[in-house]
């Protein structure tokens, strides 16, 4: 089922367009890829969807529903989690802290941290009196997915989450996304410049190019080496 | 790459502004005949000739703030330290004419007692030292300051209060009759300057060429520093210090260099303030005029030299024509001012001015992005 | 030109706005009755207000404009020493007339000034002279807040006690800053002071704001007037109109003119002064007493000189004679100070004063000490010398 | 007791009464009453108390009330229940006479009515009013009152009383050159025990010529006193700096919220205090026309309506203002210049430009007198205050989810969003609490500052002094900062001066700040430093 | 001084830096020649960041030597002053100067004068201009020369990072995460760079893409917890046992 469908989004920076009629959808239970090169307008893109940057046109649905006026809270509590680029955790909130900025968007009842977050990031768990500001890169890469996802989001939107993580972790994050899409209650959006990663966990995939998309297909078109040419240019 | 002299498009402006009225004042001062509406009144010249010097400190402050990020809440200090060089020079040129007539000691020494001229005092009746004074007290003070601060890296708010913390400590001590610069009543009561008569229409205009003029030297110096490499750093300092240490350059000496020079640049502003006003005292160290020094720069533009001048200009014309036309009312105008530029033009007056100026360049010409480095946060 | 302007030079924001806003009121009222009497020379008054926002340069600036820009006859205005310093130069230069309605440290005599205030000899000696012989006090804290004033007030009082043979370590002065708040230590101090067996009482000059603080303090900390009276020279109804004197009975305060003295005049003043404000709650003072006095004389001048012309009111209105609020008649002196009773009251629980003690006549103010080395051979004499400090040693006018 | 006094009263009216009017000290005494001299009336005074006739203390005491009225050389007692009697007679007066006046006071007549009453009322039945007249002959000296001390101190019970008796009675001998010396060495002693800053008057002040058998053991003990007192005033030195650091910490504790956690840079900070003011000022001025006998409770009353007033003007800026310069912060220096313009301006306006009367409640009035210490009770209850304030703040800033949300949303504004926080309504509650804040801290300094416009002025820059030398953003940096710099201030001025000692504290806050250029409570770490 | 007869051009022992108990570095030692590039790897949270910070001024360490050219105790000195000694760095997180355009941001970081009054009197040579130039090239970022560095993305912010870096012209390169953000090609392209200088002065890169790692080809240096794990070629390195089970994972 379709959770996210972007159509014929356009973003400005002032005068400088950085999306020109971008059109992708996220479906539960799968993982969207989007891949490009530097400055191509991945970040803009989710930005769009989360909510942190006005858009100047096109629609944003989340579960049928145009949240294209939407505040970002509002969008969070809908149930999208954003895990940005630059992690942005909260310097100085602890560990335990930051992830329970993640209650905002839920009810009472359903304020607690979720197990599956240590299973998934065991290290968090020793840290949580630290404060996130003085984490290692790696380890507040960590604390910002597990963040987003103390806010049991239906979308996940991640931008580029393998960035200056260890090996073995970034392991852990793509058994961690692939059992999320297993679980079937959310769709996850994923920007990844990591290819092989990018690879091993996309079901559909998207390439962006100056801001716009310019081709899109599922995991068997990426096993070709044409993406990666196309991304190598 | 871009060349950038002193003299480009917004120092032209500002110099040819600054000299057509230092030229066009005088002259329908002097030879429009009052009834005429294009007739200057005599007093207007001081009360202009203090709008330059404090412009003057505007410029003063914005050098810091606008392009080094460094907030002083304690530039009126300097102000008031180059004033009250001035105002011992003056002090000292009144001579046997005080009420007292004793040839050597100011009034109020007389009057408590002071048997003699404290050794701070000697030297103030020769004209070219207390003008260097004027600089080297508020410099010396500023380096010292600067010194101490910058060094232990003292920055943002701290700074800030800690300049207000220097300022309110010398208005406190300035205070204190003990101090020997005539307490709350300050330095006034002037008889000449340089043996012209202070309040002759003649020696007014020539203060009031001398403010323009001072002005006009000031904005140079500053747009020269800025739009030098020495500029860059220091907006690069504004913006991210610790990476400009990385880069090797020793970012407490950038900051001693400009905060000394502003420094001197508002004990100059303090020095040509105090013959035009006639009065010098404590109150002028108060927290609350350095603020609003901070406050006339947001108003006009920060980081715009042009913007400084023009914010201390409106914000004191706003003042003197309200306190006269509104007494009761004319805060609730000035504070409706300041939220009303801080909210509609977050780039002072000269910002949003700038933005409606290219916003119809864009029309006219298509889109083309502005790439001058400037202010915001 | 129909009309005459007056100028009102009074603060109406910043600290000094809590004293000064008043004056500027009373001043309207003056001008306002005096329209209803038919105006000055057949013309209507019109006042002039300006706001000085208590920032003493702009109280010069605002000067030159009343003057220069509205043309002012006269102007009544300013309140701190150094608001007067300040415009001084201005009234000199352009040759108006001010009229200052405030107590002052004296040492001053200009051409253009009328000091309708009290000068130290007028307020200080007097009720240092009461409590020595009527409440037989020998120790002497003198409090004040650090600026001319006070200082020169309690130099001339230093001065006059020790020629009354009081001892130096029987005086105790005390300075604190502009606005001070914070009284625990130095209250604690005078009650120290006074505790050392010697009957001992406090003279305050303190100024403005810092005085709610200080009597509150005292009240906190059970100094009553019967252990430590505090005699004020700068506390009048105005200012206790902030404070609850319940615990302050008994404290006093010297002037020349109380809301409490009955006399028909004053009766009348009241009242009027309660109806132009359309509040009964509102309280009368010295210094607009002070103003009262200066606006009737330079009416009375006027009308002398016949014109509003500076040179001709300065020289007419020496020896102009007007009724006080006190019941006597006050005379503008050739030094351009004003003869004045001198009054003693005691604060009573509803924020006004019980006057226990008053000089028999008037007492002509002295613009210059006898008590201070550098003016006691002054003289200020407007009239014969044309000059405000002749020296008679000397001989000579100033230089 | 007062029946029983009544009554007595009554009894010997009546005893008086029939015996017939003989012309006695009393009566002679009485006319001076009208003759509206104060030395006259002092003398009166004496003349009367020591007349031991029956109505000499409803006298003084009526005098001391107001309630003696004199006219025309004959001189009443106004009952406090309204009725009239005749001062000569005791006996209730008909027709009354037209130009009654209260007899007047002043200082030198209220002390001799306080020694004429401790004489007096030494051996009345009220405990407090037997302590009352121990301090009273205490102070006066008053030799007349020897015997009656005696005849009291032998029926006292109770010792705390029987001490203050001894003092009083020690006062008088010490100095009395008829007493035997060894009843003034006793008097040494006692007033040695007693060992505060009177005894020590007492004991350094003797007359010229005492024997030196008295003067030894006097000085000695005025040293030991003197030893003494000096730790005590020490202490007490410390506790007006706990004072005063508290009025610091309550001016700050509401800006450590705007400025220390939002970063506004909070110039109408003052304001929103003297907001709190004027509503204490209004509330007092509706009980005192609508319930004056809710007055002590004013201030509790003031309390949450101060919170609610300034917390919603707070709001009403943010909303307006504020929240249109988030990741401005030096804007805010400007726009909220503008607004405390804009609010001084306005209270000048309506409230009118002068001092108004915010009354203390009576449980705030009088001290603790504790060994050498005197704690003013309205001191105390402002440090108390002031840290139940802070431990309120503290509480809500840890451990409720609204200073979670309110600390995420100002360390990364735009993230805070993204995570689900409402952003603006957490923004408006955090201006509006450290606003409601500042107006509550205004309640508690209209106690002891004036309510003026200019109030705030008065505590802006002291608040940012406090709130930045303790370390921004740090709450416990603001409580630290306001102690050290109140303590400091205090323990300075004794030395320096008011003026002097501020001057040094300033300095030294700038070379503090030099060694730690955060503060005192600096934050550390990575995240600070970037 | 005499020069010192040992190549070692960066000499770190017993290096220990802690955070409120916490020892980010632990006894840590390393060598560097003359002209020899390293790559650091090693978990999150290992001290490789914090090694870079003692390095360059920016933390103080409890304990410990920091030598620079066996001769400048990096220790006592302060940033500027390190810079100065010739060792440029590059951050994790790209950290330019936003209100700088991106040309303003290579000329600030060109090699030459940093005083003030060198500053204020320079003028702006063709040498200079030719020097950017060919930064921007190398960078690629000759498109965007007048743009402002705030409006970079992310990845290109890394790049101009870069482009400073050398311009800096430093003997010693410490290059935090290069390849983070950056697609497989223009990791190559980094490396490929790396190599480059590396033949005249030495880097030390800190990485965790192997594919980065195993293209630059040189010795490894893995840290855990603060100190040393395993030193030697990557294939030595990344099999050891220890450097698997905390790092590269099975
Ligand atoms: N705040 C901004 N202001 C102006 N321009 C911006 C801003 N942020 C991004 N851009 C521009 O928009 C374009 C797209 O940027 P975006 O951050 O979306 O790229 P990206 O695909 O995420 O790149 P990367 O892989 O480097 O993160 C770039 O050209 C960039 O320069
Ligand atoms: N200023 C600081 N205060 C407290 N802890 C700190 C500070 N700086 C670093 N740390 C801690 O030191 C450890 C090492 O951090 P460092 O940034 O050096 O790791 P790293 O090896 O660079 O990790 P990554 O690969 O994730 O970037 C981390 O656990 C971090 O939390
Ligand atoms: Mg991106
Ligand atoms: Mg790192």
């Amino acid at each position: 089922m379709t959770m996210l469908s972007v159509e014929k989004l356009s973003l400005h920076y002032g005068a400088a367009q950085a999306l020109k009629g971008v059109t992708v959808s996220a479906a539960i239970g799968e993982v969207t890829c989007v891949l490009g090169r530097n400055g191509v307008g991945k970040t803009s893109l989710l930005r769009a969807i989360s909510g942190q940057r006005p858009i100047s046109g096109g629609t944003i649905r989340f579960d049928g529903r145009d949240i294209s006026r939407l505040k970002p809270f509002e969008r969070a509590e809908l149930g999208i989690a954003y895990v940005p680029q630059g992690r942005e955790i909260f310097p100085l909130l602890t560990v335990r802290e930051n992830l329970e900025t993640g209650f905002a968007p839920l009810k009472s009842k359903e304020r607690r941290i979720p197990d599956e977050i240590f299973e998934l990031f065991p290290g968090l768990r020793t840290m949580l009196g630290r404060r996130g500001g003085d984490l290692s890169g790696g380890q507040q890469q960590q604390l910002a997915i597990g963040r987003a996802l103390v806010t049991k989001p239906r979308l996940l939107v991640l931008d580029e989450p393998t960035e200056g993580i260890q090996p073995s972790i970034i392991k852990d994050i793509g058994r961690a996304i692939a059992y999320l899409r297993q679980r079937k209650d959310m769709a996850i959006l994923l920007v990844e410049q990591y290819f092989d990663f990018a690879r091993d966990l996309a079901d559909r995939f998207v390439v962006m190019e100056r801001g716009e998309i310019v081709q899109h297909g599922d995991r068997s078109a990426l096993e070709g080496g044409d993406v990666r040419q196309r991304l190598a240019i | 790459m871009r060349k950038q002299s002193v003299f480009d498009r917004q120092s032209i402006v500002v110099l040819s502004l600054l000299a057509a009225t230092a030229v066009l004042v005088p002259v329908l001062n002097v030879s429009v005949p009052p009834g005429s509406p294009f007739h200057v009144s005599d007093h207007l010249i001081p009360l202009l000739g203090k709008y330059l010097s404090f412009a003057l400190l505007a410029l003063s402050v914005d050098l810091i703030w606008g392009f080094c990020g460094i907030l002083s809440l304690g530039h009126g200090a300097f102000f008031a330290l180059g004033g009250y060089a001035m105002g011992m020079y003056l002090m000292r040129q009144i001579g046997p004419r005080g009420v007292y007539a004793d040839p050597i000691l100011p009034d109020f020494m007389v009057f408590l007692n002071w048997k003699e001229l404290p050794w701070f005092w000697h030297g103030f009746d020769w004209f070219p030292f207390a003008a260097l004074m004027a600089l080297a007290v508020p410099g010396c003070l500023a380096f010292v300051f600067g010194w101490l601060a910058f060094r232990s890296r003292v920055t943002g708010v701290y700074l800030s209060i800690i300049t207000q913390a220097m300022t309110f400590a010398l208005m406190l001590a300035f205070f204190r009759n003990d101090m020997g610069f005539g307490g709350n009543n300050g330095l006034t009561d002037f008889k000449d300057i340089l043996g012209l008569p202070i309040q002759s229409g003649f020696t007014r205009i020539v203060l009031f060429v001398l403010s323009a003029a001072a002005l006009a030297g000031g904005y140079m110096l500053c747009r020269w520093v800025v739009n030098s490499k020495l500029g860059k750093v220091l907006v690069a300092i504004r913006d991210a210090e610790s990476r400009t240490r990385f880069l090797g350059y020793r970012v407490e000496n950038y900051k001693l260099a400009v905060f000394t020079l502003s420094a001197m640049l508002a004990g100059v502003a303090g020095a040509l303030y105090v013959p035009q006003v006639g009065i010098i005292n404590p109150g002028e160290f108060a927290p609350a005029n350095s603020i609003e020094a901070v406050v006339w720069v947001a108003v006009g533009g920060r980081g715009t030299l042009a913007g400084a001048i023009l914010g201390a200009l409106v914000v004191n014309a706003g003042k003197t024509w309200f306190t006269g036309a509104l007494p009761e009312f004319w805060l609730f105008v000035l504070g409706g001012l300041f939220v009303f530029v801080t909210l509609l033009m977050p780039r002072g007056i000269l910002g949003a001015a700038k933005d409606l100026w290219e916003q119809g360049k864009r029309v006219r010409s298509g889109l083309r992005r502005d790439a001058v480095p400037f202010a915001a946060e | 030109q129909d009309t005459i302007k007056v100028g009102i030079l009074h603060s109406l924001s910043g600290t000094m706005a809590i004293s000064e806003t008043t004056l500027k009121d009373v001043m309207l009222m003056l001008i306002d009755e005096q329209n209803k009497k038919g105006g000055l020379l057949g013309k209507k008054l019109e006042a002039v207000v300006v706001d000085p926002a208590s920032n003493w340069p702009l109280f010069a600036e605002k000067a030159r404009e009343l003057i220069s820009k509205d043309q002012v006859a006269a102007v009544f205005g300013c309140w701190t020493s150094v608001s007067r310093k300040s415009v001084l130069p201005v009234f000199k230069e352009l040759n108006s007339i001010l009229f200052y309605p405030v107590q002052y440290e004296g040492e001053e005599s200009e051409r253009n000034v009328f000091y309708t205030g009290a000068a130290p000899n007028q307020q200080a000696i007097p009720a240092v002279d009461y409590l020595a012989k009527e409440e037989k006090v020998e120790r002497w804290v003198l409090a004040g807040t650090d600026y001319v004033y006070p200082r020169t007030t309690n130099k001339i009082l230093e001065a006059y006690l020790k020629s009354k043979g009081v001892k130096p370590e029987d005086i105790m002065i005390n300075y604190t800053p502009f606005g001070h708040s914070d009284w625990q230590t130095i209250v604690a101090d005078i009650k120290k002071f006074g505790s050392a067996g010697k009957k001992t009482a406090v003279i305050s000059t303190i100024n403005g704001d810092a005085n709610v603080p200080f009597y509150k303090e005292l009240a906190n900390q059970g100094v009553k007037a019967t252990d430590i009276p505090v005699v004020a020279f700068s506390v009048g109804e105005e200012e206790l109109a902030g404070i609850d004197t319940k615990p302050l009975v008994g404290h006093l305060a010297a002037w020349n003119y109380f809301q409490s003295v009955e006399t028909p005049e004053n009766k009348a003043f009241i009242e009027k002064w309660k109806t132009f404000t359309k509040n009964d709650k509102r309280v009368t003072n010295d210094p607009m007493e002070a103003h009262v006095i200066g606006f009737n004389m330079w009416v009375k001048a006027v009308e002398k000189a016949g014109a509003t012309d500076p040179d001709k009111v300065i020289d007419a209105i020496v020896g102009v004679q007007v009724p006080n609020l006190t019941g006597g008649v006050s005379e503008m002196l050739p030094n351009h100070h004003i003869t004045k009773p001198v009054l003693i009251g005691e604060i009573k629980d509803d924020g006004q004063f019980d006057v226990v003690w008053n000089t028999d006549g008037l007492v002509p103010g002295d613009a210059w000490s006898k008590f201070l080395d550098g003016s006691k051979d002054l003289v200020a004499d407007w009239k014969t010398l044309k000059c405000g400090n002749y020296n008679t040693v000397t001989k000579k006018c100033g230089a | 007791m007062i029946n029983l006094r009544d009554f007595l009263r009554t009894l010997l009216l009546l005893v008086f009464t029939t015996s017939g009017a003989f012309a006695g000290p009393y009566e002679d005494a009485l006319p001076k009453f009208a003759a509206d001299s104060y030395s006259d009336t002092e003398a009166a005074i004496g003349t009367v108390a020591a007349s031991g006739h029956p109505l000499s203390l409803p006298l003084v005491e009526a005098l001391r009330d107001g309630r003696l009225l004199a006219s025309a050389g004959q001189v009443f007692i106004r009952e406090p229940s309204g009725g009239l009697i005749n001062a000569a007679t005791g006996q209730a007066f008909g027709p009354v006479p037209a130009d009654l006046k209260p007899v007047r006071l002043n200082n030198r007549v209220r002390r001799a009515i306080e020694a004429a009453m401790g004489g007096l009322t030494l051996l009345s039945s009220g405990a407090a009013a037997r302590r009352e007249a121990a301090r009273a002959v205490f102070r006066s000296r008053d030799a007349a009152a020897l015997r009656t001390i005696e005849q009291a101190i032998a029926r006292e019970a109770d010792p705390d009383l029987k001490l203050a008796l001894q003092a009083a009675r020690a006062s008088i001998l010490l100095g009395n050159e008829a007493a035997s010396t060894a009843d003034r060495l006793w008097a040494v002693e006692t007033l040695r025990e007693r060992g505060d800053q009177d005894a020590l008057a007492l004991l350094s002040s003797l007359p010229a010529g005492t024997q030196p058998e008295i003067v030894e053991p006097a000085d000695r003990a005025a040293d030991s006193i003197r030893s003494r007192l000096a730790l005590w005033s020490a202490l007490q030195n410390v506790w007006y700096g706990v004072s005063l650091g508290s009025v610091l910490l309550l001016a700050a504790i509401g800006l450590s919220i705007t400025f220390g956690t939002m970063g506004v840079i909070n110039m109408a900070h003052g304001e929103m205090v003297m907001l709190g003011a004027y509503t204490t000022f209004v509330v007092q001025e509706i009980i005192r026309t609508h319930v004056p006998s809710l007055f002590g409770a004013s201030l509790f009353i003031a309390l949450p309506l101060a919170f609610v007033v300034t917390g919603g003007v707070g709001v009403l800026i943010e909303r307006t203002v504020i929240r249109f310069l988030y990741g401005r912060p030096l804007e805010t220096l400007l726009a909220t210049w503008g607004l405390s313009l804009i609010l001084q301006q306005a209270v000048r306006t309506i409230f009118g430009p002068m001092n108004r009367e915010v009354g203390t409640p009576a449980w705030m009035s009088g001290a603790l007198e504790l060994g050498g210490l005197s704690l003013t009770y309205n001191r105390m209850a402002i440090v108390l205050f002031a840290f139940a304030a802070f431990g309120t703040l503290l509480l809500v800033m840890k451990y409720t989810s609204l200073g979670l949300y309110m600390r995420a949303v100002t360390q990364n504004r735009r993230m805070a969003g993204s995570i689900g926080i409402r952003t603006n309504r957490i923004d408006a509650l955090a201006f509006g609490l450290g606003s409601g804040v500042a107006g509550i801290a205004g309640v508690a300094l209209s106690q002891i500052d004036n309510v003026s416009p200019n109030l705030g002025q008065g505590y802006i820059i002291d608040s940012f002094m406090v709130v930045v030398f303790g370390g921004v953003g740090n709450l416990w940096g603001t409580l630290v900062g306001a102690m050290t710099l109140g303590v400091a201030n205090k323990l300075l001025e004794p030395y320096a001066g008011a003026v002097l000692g501020k001057i040094l504290l300033l300095v030294a806050i700038i070379l503090f700040i030099q060694r730690r250029p955060r503060g005192l409570f600096a934050l550390k770490g990575r995240a600070v430093e970037a | 001084m005499t020069e010192p007869v040992t190549p070692t051009l960066l000499y770190l022992d017993n290096v220990t830096v802690s955070f409120d108990g916490f020892k980010a570095l632990n006894a840590l030692s390393l060598a560097l020649d003359h002209t020899e590039m390293r790559a650091i790897i090693g978990p999150n949270g290992a001290g490789k960041t914090t090694m870079m910070d003692v390095i360059t001024g920016k933390t103080r360490p409890n304990q410990g030597t920091v030598l620079f050219e066996g001769k400048h105790d990096l220790t006592s000195l302060d940033e500027a002053e390190i810079a100065e000694l010739g060792i440029g760095r590059k951050f994790q997180t790209p950290t330019v100067f936003d209100m700088h355009s991106i040309e303003d941001n290579l000329l600030l970081a060109l090699k030459g004068e940093r005083g003030p009054f060198s500053a204020l009197l320079s003028r702006h040579t063709n040498q200079e201009s030719e020097r950017i130039d060919a930064l921007l090239e190398r960078v690629r970022l000759t498109a965007h020369r007048q743009r402002r560095a705030g409006e970079l993305s992310h990845g290109q912010k890394q790049w101009l990072e870069i482009g400073m870096l050398l311009a800096q012209e430093p003997k010693l390169l410490l290059v935090d995460e290069p390849a983070a953000g950056m697609t497989d090609q223009e990791t190559a392209d980094t490396a490929d760079l790396l190599r480059d200088i590396a033949k005249t002065r030495s880097v030390v890169v800190v990485e965790h893409d192997m594919t980065f790692v195993r293209e630059l080809d040189v010795k490894v240096t893995c840290l855990h917890e603060g100190s040393v794990l395993a030193e030697g070629p990557l294939d030595a390195v990344s099999a050891n046992e220890r450097v698997i089970e905390v790092y590269l994972g099975r």
